[in-house]
């Protein structure tokens, strides 16, 4: 077990996510541009889509696969459910849906460093898992804006109707979902001669690119945790213990449930390991800005800090250890 | 020289389509956007340029000498400051007509 | 604090050289100058931050407190805004001395 | 419609961060900062965006409907711009409350 | 013919670009930040500059070489006069000069395009016409100048004499003919050990580049077609059906006019290839950023918008495998 | 001596620096974005950071690795020492401390041309000298800043006491410094494997990405080698004479006294060249920011104009070659 979790932590691009963290600390004004980080993250989606798609063009894409997507969406939906409910008790209900819609998406950046670490490990995993975290973003943004809907009081100040045109369009259409989506497709069409052409883009520099946006990941999640620490923003006081917990359980409750089915459906060990991880992951790009056109109402220092400050550092230091050990006994 | 009105609104970037789509509504003579800002205020710190989905501001200047369009942009634009929180400024100035 | 007047330019990005060229033979004291700015008017959109070569604006700042100079400011960059479009607006303001 | 007071402030990007403490400690109802924004004044030009460590400037928009916080903040920030330059306008506005 | 067709649509650049395309179509937020777009434009220029330099400094500059360049520059100062004389009957005389500037100057990245369709497809193609498409730029916009001077109505409002000076600095020393030069210049220089050095940086990634700096242009020309189809721009009517009549006939004109003069000289397929998409690709950042400065009259909506949202899409989707086949026909 | 005179010269990456000045020149409006500039001198930083580190994991970390380390710190503080002192007859006392601290300090980018000139040649230099790098940051500064307190006259306006807090804090926790230890620091933890995952990210394209960086240090050393030449700032009058006379004899003074400690300790030719160059180079990025800081009352006009329009192209065009030469004799 202190195997991989040491493996983990030891790997380049882990440890330039501590370096990160250790610049907020010291104050150091070290800071990749914007627009650097933003592209980098194109980048990113831009490669692992291609390559899934270029994977799927030669697997054949076998009764399990639709199983894995469908029970990939299905996980969208359901695990905004159930959070809301427990959320719900200790939020305000445009936090809970908030919060529930984040657990129920997924984070890119947290299935591209297990999917990383699986590759250092040795261990295959299929392609299409790649669509699957494409689609996994948008249901639980749905699901999310229906429960805040159902369970708002009305005497809400402005009583404002859900315009749920906007919001499925900004779920589906939001601009990860179609570079994942896009690229997979022409990953697809192009298959391994097109790879062949845009490996060295895609391929090679790949993890030396992570490890620049995970330095990045590093210091905004670190000026979150000082914000979230000096609970910052001057109006509303942040059930900061009550947010940590949350931001501590989900992953572990959303993780099982998808490990148990998982498992139930005999998923191959590494396809089980990165399912459970997209479970497990927030959201902190697609569903924040799904959240402020749809659902004004939630505060993001709530749902936002929790996803990046805490879910996130806990999911790659120690929950893809721990995910690939379970996911290894299960399988 | 005009006298007319410079109204200054700031609201978060991901909101910029919509008020764009108010301005044009309400026929502003035109108007200037600076993306990418930074601020604090009641909802926090907003860093402009950083990777989470939330962190930034625009600022949007609006001259118009036309003060019924002027009343009719301020109370357009009311219930989006209310949802989701900025600013918007309205002050004196000399439009120099070209 | 000083009486003075604030400047506010917006033009075409391309023609920031011109402008501060302009700005600096009719002797104004300073200038700050937001580059990459967006904007809508008569001649459509200027999406800023765009590869075509046409579409970003910039916004200029200029603070001064000599009537005649602020005159002549705006007198001298009347032709360029006439050929080229954007606004220039004068308004009032205290000038902290440091 | 509230009347207030617009404060606009230009000082080099490395001060932002004590400018922002600053305006905190005098308990400003918020800021807006546009950063990376270039200028000229007595300390020459200062191209926004270059590599060597000093070219940025940094432009602070303060909305403050309390003349008393007003006075505060413009004696807090002289020092700041006597050290390293800039500049401090104050001018008058009509705030929306939302 | 339908197999050069089908196998450039289907080569990742190309579905990069309609990616592009799709996304505003769908009105997705997908977006590249506008200072990666021009360093990703930058590094294009950079890398075929280089290339072309290198190879420049191992090939024997003959001849048929300098009438080649000679050839272009004759092109692209011929092109904008008898375009300006066809324009001149539906357009103002300010746009007519500007359009007939634009069309008679170059698109880089459609060269690029095209150059690696050439290697795809295993064609030779000689490194000197790098440097006639930088040599192509200028010309135009000084003969679009002239014209504009020559026939503008002197009732202008502001009778403004033209600015020579500025004009010519713009036309030549604009910043991407610059950079083609002076990284020919320096690959010509440095030669092959100069090459091998930097290989790692323009060799293999350009075609992934090439992907993504076309996304980037999918979104701008799709946006720029959105733009047209609502004719956003307030005050003026622009001519819509006959922009877009001229944006598809005017590069085939000019395509054919330099595939006959090109066959007739007896360049090989590749180089007749390459001149003819010179020829019938017209500019959408030089030539309007100089427009820009000197002829204001001229409104972008129509000449950038023909450039960009028309001509650019029509020649790498059709152009390309089109001028391919006529070339080797004719070669 | 005029074979690496030449060589040096005629290698991409100086040449692509002479493109840069050009482009100033001819007033060509080539540009590039500065967000990229400052992400490309972050990944040269990364890059040279991780490859020592590497290099110092698998190399003894004998007696003399902490003789040249102690050495370089002491050269950074002994160097704005008599620098001031003789700067002080003819600047003002700030400009006099922060000159002496600007060439106290060292530029990373110039010691980064002078390595990959040593690689060109074949000549051996060892991993730990990155560490001198970082290491010779901050004592210059602190120095500095202590001369300023000592000497300036008391009837200063502003009589204001030195911040040491932020001076310190600046110093040792500046975005460069902070990011070529952390590097290094990763690069030797994962040893060799770590450096054979991100090996495609900071070996292959290094010199590419060299070459693009000189190209933008060219334009923005040109722009001040304009600004200078026109005395751009309006208020002050530049010694202009004096600076140019100080930026050119600083560095070989320096670098002189650099030469002959280390050969005295018996420093291997490569290891020695690259001592002289860290003396003989000013900081033009960390230094300057720590002035903005804690020294406003120095004039960047001065320092940074002669660290960076004089110093640092006198450095990398003559500067390397000639360093070299006097390294291999002495070695
Ligand atoms: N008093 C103020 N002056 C200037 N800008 C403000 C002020 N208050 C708020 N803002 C801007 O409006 C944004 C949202 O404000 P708030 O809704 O109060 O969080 C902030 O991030 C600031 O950019
Ligand atoms: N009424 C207005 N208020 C603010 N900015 C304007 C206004 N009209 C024009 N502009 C700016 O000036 C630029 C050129 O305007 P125009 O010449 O009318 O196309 C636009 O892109 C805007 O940035
Ligand atoms: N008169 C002015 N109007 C607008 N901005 C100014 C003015 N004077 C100075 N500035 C700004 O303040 C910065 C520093 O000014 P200075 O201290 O005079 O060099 C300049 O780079 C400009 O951005
Ligand atoms: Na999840
Ligand atoms: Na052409
Ligand atoms: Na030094």
């Amino acid at each position: 077990m202190t195997g991989a979790f040491l493996s983990n932590l030891s790997s380049p691009p882990l440890l330039f996510f501590f370096l990160g963290l250790l610049a907020v600390l010291v104050r150091s004004d070290l800071d990749i541009p914007g627009q650097i980080a933003r592209f980098l993250s194109l980048y990113l989606l831009f490669a692992i889509g291609f390559k899934g798609g270029a994977a799927l063009a030669v697997s054949d894409l076998g009764g399990d696969v639709w199983i894995s997507l469908g029970l990939a969406m299905v996980m969208s939906a359901l695990v905004p459910l159930y959070s809301f409910f427990i959320l719900r008790r200790r939020f305000s209900v445009p936090d809970a849906a908030a919060i529930a819609a984040t657990y129920g998406s997924v984070s890119a950046v947290t299935f591209i460093t297990a999917a990383s670490f699986l590759d250092a490990q040795g261990v295959e995993w299929s392609g299409y898992l790649v669509a699957g975290m494409a689609l996994m973003e948008s249901p639980a943004i749905i699901v999310g804006m229906l429960l805040y809907n159902r369970f708002r009081q009305n005497g809400n100040a402005n009583n404002r109707d859900v315009r749920w045109g906007t919001l499925l369009h900004e779920a589906c259409f939001n601009g990860s979902v179609f570079l994942i989506l896009g690229s997979m497709a022409i990953g697809w069409i192009t298959g391994p001669e097109g790879k062949q052409q845009v490996a060295a883009v895609i391929e090679a520099p790949f993890l030396g690119v992570l490890c620049l946006f995970l330095l990045d990941m590093g210091i905004v999640a670190g000026r979150r945790l000082r914000d979230l620490y000096a609970q910052g923003s001057k109006a509303t006081r942040l059930p900061l213990p009550m947010m940590v917990v949350a931001a501590l359980v989900l992953p572990l409750v959303n993780g099982g449930v998808a490990l148990v089915v998982g498992a139930g459906l005999g998923l191959p060990a590494g396809d089980l390991m990165l399912l459970t991880v997209l479970a497990a992951s927030a959201s902190y790009i697609a569903v924040p800005a799904a959240m402020r056109l749809a659902l004004p109402e939630a505060n993001p220092s709530t749902y936002l800090a929790m996803s990046l400050a805490i879910t996130f550092p806990f999911n790659i230091l120690f929950g893809i250890p721990l995910y690939h050990q379970l996911a290894t006994w299960l399988a | 020289m005009k006298h007319s009105k410079r109204i200054e609104i700031v609201i978060e970037q991901p909101l910029a389509d919509r008020m764009i789509a108010t301005l044009k509504k309400l026929n502003a003579p035109g108007y200037t956007l600076v993306r990418n800002v930074g601020g604090w205020g009641d909802r926090g710190t907003r860093r402009a340029d950083e990777l989470a989905g939330d962190t930034s501001n625009c600022l949007f200047l609006i001259a118009c000498d036309d003060p019924e369009i002027v009343q009719r942009i301020t109370a357009g634009v009311q219930p989006l400051l209310t949802r989701s929180g900025g600013i918007c400024l309205v002050s004196d100035c000399l439009w120099l007509q070209h």
